[in-house]
């Protein structure tokens, strides 16, 4: 199968992840749908890694996980706080600041 | 691909370790960054092990020592002429040392040193049952209003983290702008803006802002750094490879040595243009380009407001610094694709900020935007695509975030019973209560409005020249605009502080210790010495204006 | 020799200087200071004319440089005085009656607290008409102009405490700039001309260059000619000038400064003769002067008022006589000096009378005062003969030479010029024996009624502070008041007959302003035989008028002629709705779009940019979500602009 | 290397504003007496200045050349012709009667705040002014010239908006907003012109590669450095708009009345005495050396824009209510005037236009300086609340009489030889346009006639019945500038002389002659 494929693939998830970023409003579906773009351009790293034939894109998925990972840490710690501050996850509330 | 090919994949994959040579590491050359990490470090082994009452004298301790040696660092590089006949790549190709990864880590190093005087303020706030407080929560993990804040503020704890949480910020700047391939850009990108999102979130009064100040941050920078990530993947399916040379010999069509496994499968434009924008896109989020910039206005004011010092300064210098790599060093092949595209950016860029500015009733809002303009006068000089162009840059980072730091830093000193009073309808009559920091505050004012005899002018001038001499007139004409329409926000300000009427509930003007003193002082310092004898900064910036490939 | 003329300047100007700075210490002897300055300089005049006598008629032209004014490239103006018969003659005019009048202030401005000021200001008079009658060209002349027209301004608006007086001060001083306009203008027209606005190379050369230019040149003279010397249509200062103490009136709006104009003309005598339109221009002016200036002095009740009229008409045929060439510049020059005389005098006289009653002007409010006061009564008399030309009399001499010269134009414009002269003659007859007879014959009109009436404000602060508004008791003016107008009636009597017995006169000026014999068409002595018949008719229908009949005491109505007369034949009117009014609402209007539009356009764009501040503002909604929104546009917009750059 | 005369002369007012802003709140006098003697020594060097300045010698004199902004291509290049040497001499003569005559202009209200030292700033900001407009008179390198044209605007900004008159005709609070709304006018019309110029500035370094104005006419003169007529035209027009705005010419005049009628007088006097000038001055030296083709393409639109300001700004003094600004009007009126003169491009309007500059700031010193001793007295700017005050006060009325004699330029007093300089120049090039002007003259006598009628003449206000005459610190302010407007009436030829060989170079650089007469035997 023509790797190709994977990289529609992966910019439709990507493209599915930023639609949810843009349309849901609780806090921890966004961060999840901005993981699931993360995971596209793994997905692209690794196809294109498949393409070319060098090692590269995988190593960098790996990279891309770590990085991950630690983006779930600080975002959860965030989240909470100020879940447990306003007794509701959703990012339209968090509207103190504007104009 | 047939199967065989990929199960030679596999197999010269499984070769005998023996056969990967230990990576060659120039500790010398990568040690400013090194320090301030290995610092960062043990700024964290300190938050566990030192007792809590000297916790913030060696956290301070260490963090200054750190900085200052970083950029003692920096200074021998440069010395060594690393930054000019020297320059090269270090670290396998992963960091480039040359002279504007080296002039941007110097401004960034002093910038942070300013910055940890702020930090580490612990005057202007009334003590809390006896224990001097800094900006910072108590403890950022308690709800705000609630029992156990009370009891943290009672037991005078004090968010020490913040310290470890600047190094590491100021690790990943240094390399930031140093990275010479993709993946420790984008891992620099990271290191440096997570510990950002949670400086963001500790501030000590104001919590709720500061809470959704980090989430707005956090949100929207996860969101950026996803493009930028997927742009990156894009440029390496275009190219077969991360590091910046290869990438932008393809793009040139001037690759040395071409794998015949590659030959086929990159030198698709498609790939190099979309990923292009997106990579860009990212980098211009950092430095809040309008339409990437509207976090900038609410993290700036909910932040703490020394972090947001650190932020508006040094975030800007590292992004840039980033971005002239990018574009001079990976795509000065398609100059012509993205020059217009960064012409547009920069108009609206500054004509925006300006324009918004000018409707702004609170001070770190107000600065946000003038920042965001700012934004928009250095991207004309990115534009420029010159040697000149790289250098006005660099001159104008470093004016800049010098007025930044310590435009912020007056910020916190003008306070009344809820804190920092940054609605500016309390800093009226401020030139008559205390004439000094209105002083001081109207020529950080007068720098950003580019008034000459202060940096903000040279930098302004030199930017401006860089792009008239690229052949960008209108942009020139067009800043010259916006800048006019910007000085009259700043002169409001002015207005407000000399010429109304101080109000009898007005704030009070907090007596800074020497730290906040020392970050002010060397603003003031900075501001006026480029603005009045800049030749030698000049020398430097351009000295320093070649990157290495 | 030359290096006295400076000093005829310099003493009145030192004089002015002293008692202007000098401040109050000088109060108690400031005014002799002045009299005694003004006495010097003609003491100084007389002893150059003594020297000019002394020489050739031909090399009778003295010039004093003092040093270069204004050098700057082709334009070199220099401090230069130019001393000639014409100049001469001014300065003993002007320096003679002025200090007779200078001697009179004395005592008619006893008790004014300001007197010192007075007297500096009238040697500052003194100092800038004589700059402008000795000035060696057209530029310090124009000093000169101006001068006498500030001091003019200072005077009338002596007494500034007066509203009326102000204004008429400032009026004079406007109508005057409007004519100065003329003469700066002349001024440019000369050096784009001739390169220079010297009067030795300007009027040498007026044969190099086009009529037209000289006629352009001609007329701007003429302007600034009407304006001093009130001249239609910028007539309309003199009457109100009268404001002024009567010792100005006398000096500066009769006998000198108001016949600058006619000196103008015949200096300029040279570019005039060839330029026949401005001449023809000039003649016109004079002769409407002359009859506007008539028809209004007889209408007029305040005796100053009429005087001021019949100067004007006066000088109305000094402007005729000028513009008549050559045939008549010399006669132009010897009315003006019997006129200085005979007006001064008249002036005088009416101040004398005016001292007497309280500083009343009305003259239903006088009459039969000439028992009270023989002396005003005898020499204002003899001024009033010497005016109206009885024969003997200077006014006699001088006044028929214009008319035979009008005359001698030649053409129908000779016999309209000659007409509109007799025509005069007669009214110039019938006003002066009109105030003649109200003034000094007829009952005691003043008896039993308090003056002036409170409606209207006294003329002198001095008659306030002697609260004198009881029944007035004429009473003759002191010696010192006297004697000037004693002085200045034997001029009147007998200045004309000593100028042309033997035309001692036309043979001193003729060098200057070179002459002509007229031929009129008809005899010389038929002229003056109507002239005669004139003056008769004139006086005679005065004397039925005012004569027999007892003068009313409130002025009747009048017919439209005298109504309109009263008023300066609605001159002020037409000026008040077309110069003042439309002024007015032309600043109201320019104010106003100076802070609409002008200030307006900025305001706006300033308004625009904050409006739109505003609305740009509201994007910034605080919802993270929007603002990931325009990020994600921007990227879409970023690469779909980087794509389509490539596509292009 | 000989003693630096001109960078002394902008460096002594530099050093009494920081002595004189070091001064302690306390000892107030102190700082006025200190300001005072170091305008005076200001005034000392400037004449230093004039005496070994030699008119016949070579165009610029004194000159200084220091390396500066290697990488701007700027120079610190001092340099001094006729023209700039006049109007140094006008700056330092004029500042210390400034001083003396806002003596008490800035006596803080509240005593007692130990911190605000409002007299110390003020004086201290004037005599910064001073330095700046010195320099900037001096600077023959553009971009320096540029640096202080620009900074001078900002301790301008302090002094209108920091230091309002006492005297305001509608109370106290809408007074400040008033103030500060004409101070910010002031600033942003300033500025705006200066961005503008800045986009000039970098396009004339981008064609001519330094600012050295003496390289670049001398590049521009032999034709070595060739600039598109377009290029050309563009650079001229955002110099000269910056100088218009500052000039102010019409339509651009607006910031003027506001400026001059919230500040005190002496701040009025040094905006339109001092400040304006430098624009004035920098369209004869930049606009005209830089770019001759230009200035002649742009001279009809010019010269029109000129007269209006004249006859505009003389029509609305007539209109005006409150005595300074109707200063200001007839401020704007003349400086059409000098404009005219400047675009006449003949030497009798050059000469006119700079000695103009010069007349007109002693003129306008001793009318506004007297304006504001009466308006001091009073407490309003409103004339209508005045009348009478000539019997009260004699000396007032007479040097506010002669200050307003100088306004219309009477001959004989410095004023009158100028603007008939100017009319002449422009006459011999442009004579209906010299026509139209000549009409200036009779507004001028009406504006200033109305003012003195209705302020000094007519029955006694009861309000100014008691008002005291002239005190000894006012005489000594107005009287020897009345001994200047008659001194240079009679006799301008000194300044003239001066003057006139850099006129000369100017119009040779702009490649003008002047107009021959139709008669040249008359010569």
């Amino acid at each position: 199968m023509n790797p190709v494929n994977y990289l529609y693939l992966a910019a439709l998830l990507f493209t599915i992840g930023a639609t949810g970023v843009l349309v849901r409003r609780n806090a921890i579906v966004v961060f999840m749908c901005i993981e699931l773009m993360l995971n596209a351009c793994n997905l692209a790293f690794v196809a294109f890694s498949r393409m070319h034939g060098n090692l590269d894109g995988q190593i960098i998925a790996f990279f891309t996980m770590v990085v991950a990972a630690a983006e779930v840490v600080v975002g959860l710690a965030i989240i909470v706080s100020l879940f447990r501050t306003r007794h509701s996850a959703s990012v339209d509330d968090a509207s103190l600041m504007k104009l | 691909m047939s199967a065989t090919a990929v199960h030679s994949l596999w197999t010269t994959a499984a070769d005998p370790i023996s056969k990967i040579d230990a990576p060659k590491i120039e500790y010398g050359q990568l040690s400013p960054t090194l320090i301030v990490i290995g610092a960062a470090l043990v700024g964290v082994l300190i938050e566990a092990f030192v007792p809590r009452r000297f916790r913030y004298y060696t956290q301070v301790f260490v963090s200054f020592v750190a900085l200052a040696a970083a950029f003692a660092a920096v200074v021998a590089l440069a010395a060594d002429g690393y930054g000019t006949t020297r320059a090269r790549i270090a670290a396998m190709g992963a960091i480039a040392v040359d002279g504007p990864a080296l002039f941007l880590q110097g401004t960034i190093l002093l910038g942070a040193l300013a910055a940890l005087f702020t930090f580490a303020e612990r005057r202007l706030d009334p003590a809390a049952h006896g224990n001097r407080v800094d900006s910072f929560a108590a403890q950022a993990a308690s709800v705000p209003g609630s029992d156990s804040e009370k009891a943290a503020v009672r037991a005078g704890f004090t968010t020490t983290e913040v310290f470890p949480l600047l190094l590491f910020a100021v690790g990943g700047m240094l390399v930031f702008p140093s990275a010479n391939d993709l993946l420790t850009l984008f891992v620099a990108l990271e290191v440096f803006s997570l510990p950002l999102y949670l400086l963001c979130a500790l501030a000590r009064r104001k919590r709720l802002m500061s809470q959704e100040a980090a989430v707005k941050y956090f949100l929207l920078g996860a969101f950026a750094s996803a493009f930028t990530l997927f742009g990156i993947a894009l440029l390496y399916g275009y190219a077969g490879s991360v590091s910046y040379g290869t990438i932008a010999q393809v793009v040139d069509g001037t690759v040395t040595d071409i794998d015949p496994a590659l030959a086929n499968t990159m030198g698709n434009d498609a790939l190099l243009l979309i990923g292009a924008a997106m990579l860009v896109m990212g980098l211009l989020f950092k430095v809040a380009a309008v339409p990437f910039h509207m976090w900038t206005p609410d993290v700036y004011q909910g932040a703490p407001t020394p972090v947001t010092g650190f932020m508006a300064a040094a975030t800007k210098v590292a992004a840039f610094g980033a971005l002239l790599r990018v574009l001079y060093v990976v795509l000065p092949g398609m100059r012509w694709d993205w020059r217009p595209v960064m012409w547009a950016v920069a108009i609206v860029t500054m004509l925006g900020g300006a324009i918004v500015a000018i409707t702004q009733t609170d001070i770190k809002r107000l600065l946000a935007y003038s920042s965001i303009a700012h934004a928009g006068f250095i991207l004309a000089g990115v534009i420029a695509t010159t040697p000149s162009g790289v250098s006005s840059v660099l001159f104008y980072l470093a004016a800049y975030s010098f007025v930044t730091i310590g435009a912020f830093a007056v910020v916190t000193l003008v306070r009344d019973a809820g804190g920092e009073a940054t609605h500016l309808s309390k800093w009226a009559g401020l030139g008559r209560r205390s004439p000094l920091v209105a002083a001081v505050f109207a020529v950080f004012l007068l720098a950003f409005a580019g008034i000459p005899l202060t940096s903000g002018f040279a930098g302004k001038f030199a930017v401006f020249k860089a792009a008239a001499e690229g052949g960008a007139v209108p942009l020139v004409v067009i800043g010259v605009i916006s800048s006019a329409v910007a000085a009259f926000f700043y002169i409001r300000v002015i207005v407000l502080m000399f010429f109304s009427e101080p109000r009898p509930e007005g704030p009070t003007v907090a007596v800074p210790s020497p730290l906040t003193m020392a970050a002010i002082g060397i603003g003031v310092a900075v501001t006026l010495v480029l603005g009045v004898a800049p030749q030698y900064f000049l020398d430097l910036a351009s000295q320093a204006g070649v990157f290495v490939r | 020799m030359e290096n006295l003329i400076a000093l005829l300047i310099a003493a009145p100007l030192l004089g002015a200087a002293v008692l202007l700075v000098g401040g109050r210490r000088l109060d108690a002897v400031g005014h002799w200071i002045g009299t005694l300055l003004a006495a010097a300089s003609f003491v100084v005049g007389l002893v150059l004319f003594a020297g000019l006598l002394g020489r050739g008629t031909e090399d009778r032209t003295l010039t004093q440089h003092l040093f270069s004014w204004i050098p700057v490239a082709g334009f070199q103006a220099d401090v230069t005085f130019r001393l000639d018969q014409l100049s001469m003659t001014f300065v003993l005019l002007i320096t003679g009656v002025g200090s007779l009048i200078h001697l009179y202030s004395v005592g008619y401005m006893e008790h004014d607290e300001r007197r010192r000021r007075f007297f500096g200001y009238l040697n500052l008079f003194l100092a800038a008409m004589l700059l402008l009658v000795l000035a060696d060209n057209y530029l310090l002349l124009y000093v000169g102009w101006e001068g006498v027209g500030l001091a003019s301004y200072l005077l009338i608006g002596f007494w500034q405490h007066k509203p009326s007086a102000a204004t008429a001060a400032k009026k004079a001083f406007l109508v005057n700039r409007v004519g100065d306009m003329g003469l700066s203008i002349a001024i440019m027209l000369m050096f784009t001309t001739f390169g220079t606005f010297a009067f030795g190379p300007v009027l040498g050369h007026v044969g190099d260059t086009s009529e037209g230019r000289l006629t352009a040149i001609g007329l701007m003279l003429l302007l600034a000619a009407c304006g001093k010397s009130a001249q239609v249509p910028l007539q309309s200062w003199l009457g109100d000038a009268m404001e002024g103490p009567t010792p100005v009136s006398a000096l500066i709006h009769a006998a000198t400064m108001v016949t600058a104009g006619v000196y103008l003309i015949v200096r300029s005598g040279a570019l005039f003769n060839a330029a026949p339109d401005a001449q023809l221009a000039v003649t016109v002016v004079g002769a409407v002067t002359l009859l506007f200036g008539a028809i209004v002095g007889c209408a007029k009740d305040d005796i100053k008022k009429a005087l001021a009229g019949s100067t004007m008409s006066q000088i109305g045929y000094m402007v005729l006589a000028a513009g008549l060439g050559p045939v008549g510049y010399v006669f132009a020059i010897m009315h003006l000096v019997t006129h200085g005389f005979f007006k001064a005098g008249l002036f005088l006289g009416a101040g004398s009378v005016m001292h007497a009653m309280n500083d009343e002007v009305d003259m239903r409010k006088y009459g039969g005062l000439r028992k009270y006061m023989p002396v005003t009564f005898v020499t204002f008399g003899l001024g009033y003969l010497a005016i109206i030309g009885f024969p003997g009399l200077s006014g006699f001499f001088s006044k028929d030479k214009i008319i035979e010269a009008a005359f001698a134009k030649g053409g129908t414009e000779g016999w309209i010029l000659g007409g509109a002269a007799l025509l005069g003659a007669a009214i110039t007859a019938f006003y002066m024996t009109r105030v003649m007879l109200m003034t000094f014959f007829g009952e005691e009109r003043w008896r039993n009624r308090p003056t002036p009436s409170p409606a209207e404000p006294s003329v002198e602060p001095a008659a306030e502070e002697r609260g004198e508004h009881a029944e007035p008791h004429p009473h003759e003016s002191p010696k010192v008041m006297t004697i000037p107008m004693i002085v200045l009636a034997v001029g009147s009597v007998f200045g004309g007959a000593f100028f042309s017995l033997g035309d001692r006169f036309l043979h001193w000026l003729e060098p200057v302003t070179g002459h002509q014999e007229g031929h009129p068409p008809v005899s010389a002595w038929t002229v003056t035989a109507a002239t005669l018949v004139c003056l008769v008719l004139g006086a005679g229908l005065a004397w039925a008028q005012y004569g027999r009949r007892p003068v009313p005491a409130v002025a009747p109505r009048g017919s439209l002629l005298t109504r309109a007369a009263r008023r300066d034949l609605l001159q002020d009117d037409f000026n008040h709705v077309v110069l003042v009014r439309g002024g007015e609402h032309l600043t109201r209007t320019l104010v106003y779009l100076d802070h609409s539009l002008v200030d307006g356009v900025v305001n706006g764009t300033a308004a625009s940019v904050g409006g739109l501040s505003g609305r740009l503002r509201r994007l910034q909604n605080g919802f993270a979500r929007s603002y990931a929104v325009s990020m994600f546009g921007g990227a879409a917009v970023l690469v779909a602009a980087t794509l389509l750059m490539r596509a292009v | 290397m000989s003693f630096p005369l001109l960078t002394a002369t902008a460096a002594l007012p530099a050093v009494g504003a920081i002595a004189t802003a070091a001064v302690p709140a306390a000892r107030r006098t102190a700082a006025k007496w200190l300001a005072l003697l170091f305008s005076l020594a200001t005034l000392a060097l400037a004449v230093t200045v004039a005496i070994r300045f030699d008119p016949g010698g070579a165009r610029y004199q004194l000159t200084e050349s220091h390396a500066w902004i290697k990488d701007f291509g700027v120079r610190y290049e001092l340099g001094v012709d006729g023209i700039a040497v006049a109007l140094i001499a006008l700056t330092a003569v004029l500042i210390p009667f400034i001083v003396l005559a806002g003596w008490h202009d800035a006596d803080p209200l509240e005593t007692g705040n130990r911190r605000w030292r409002p007299t110390q700033g003020f004086f201290a900001l004037i005599l910064a002014v001073e330095a700046m407009v010195i320099l900037s008179f001096e600077a023959t390198d553009v971009f320096l010239f540029y640096i202080f044209f620009e900074a001078m605007l900002i301790p301008m900004y302090f002094l209108i908006g920091g230091f309002g008159d006492r005297a305001h005709a509608h109370g106290e609070e809408t007074a400040s907003t008033q103030r500060s709304y004409a101070a910010v006018k002031f600033l942003l019309y300033n500025l705006v012109g200066g961005l503008i110029m800045l986009a000039a500035v970098i396009g004339l370094y981008v064609v001519a590669g330094n600012f050295s104005l003496q390289e670049i006419a001398q590049a521009r003169a032999d034709g070595s450095l060739h600039m598109a007529t377009g290029t050309e035209r563009w650079l001229f027009l955002g110099f000269f708009f910056a100088f218009a705005v500052k000039a102010p010419l019409w339509p651009l005049h607006t910031w003027l009345p506001n400026a001059m009628g919230e500040a005190t007088a002496p701040v009025a006097v040094l905006i339109t005495a001092v400040v304006d000038k430098v624009g004035t001055f920098a369209m004869l030296r930049f606009c005209l050396q830089l770019f001759p083709g230009a200035s002649k393409w742009a001279t009809p639109v010019i010269l029109v824009l000129a007269l209006i300001s004249i006859l505009y700004g003389a029509l609305l003094a007539v209109g005006q209510r409150d005595i300074k600004r109707l200063v200001a009007y007839a401020s704007i009126s003349h400086f059409g005037f000098i404009i005219m003169g400047i675009f006449a491009m003949t030497s009798q309007g050059q000469s006119g236009a700079t000695l103009y500059m010069v007349n007109h700031g002693i003129s306008t010193a001793a009318l506004m300086l007297v304006a504001g001793f009466l308006i001091s007295r009073r407490g309003s700017r409103l004339i209508a609340d005045y009348g009478g005050v000539q019997k009260v006060a004699p000396v007032l009325a007479g040097t506010f009489l002669i200050g307003g004699l100088a306004t219309l330029s009477l001959p004989g007093l410095a004023p009158f030889v100028s603007e008939f300089l100017v009319l002449v120049g422009t006459f011999t090039r442009h004579p209906a346009i010299g026509v139209v002007a000549t009409f200036g003259i009779v507004l001028a006598a009406l504006y200033t006639l109305v003012l003195y009628q209705r302020t000094m003449t007519g029955p006694v206000k009861p309000e100014v019945a008691a008002m005291p005459d002239l005190r000894v610190r006012e005489v000594a302010v107005v009287a020897p500038l009345i001994v200047l407007l008659v001194f240079l009436g009679v006799y301008p030829k000194p300044v003239a002389d001066i003057v006139n060989p850099a006129v000369q170079q100017t119009l040779s650089d702009v490649h003008k002659k002047d107009p021959r007469p139709e008669v040249e035997a008359a010569k």
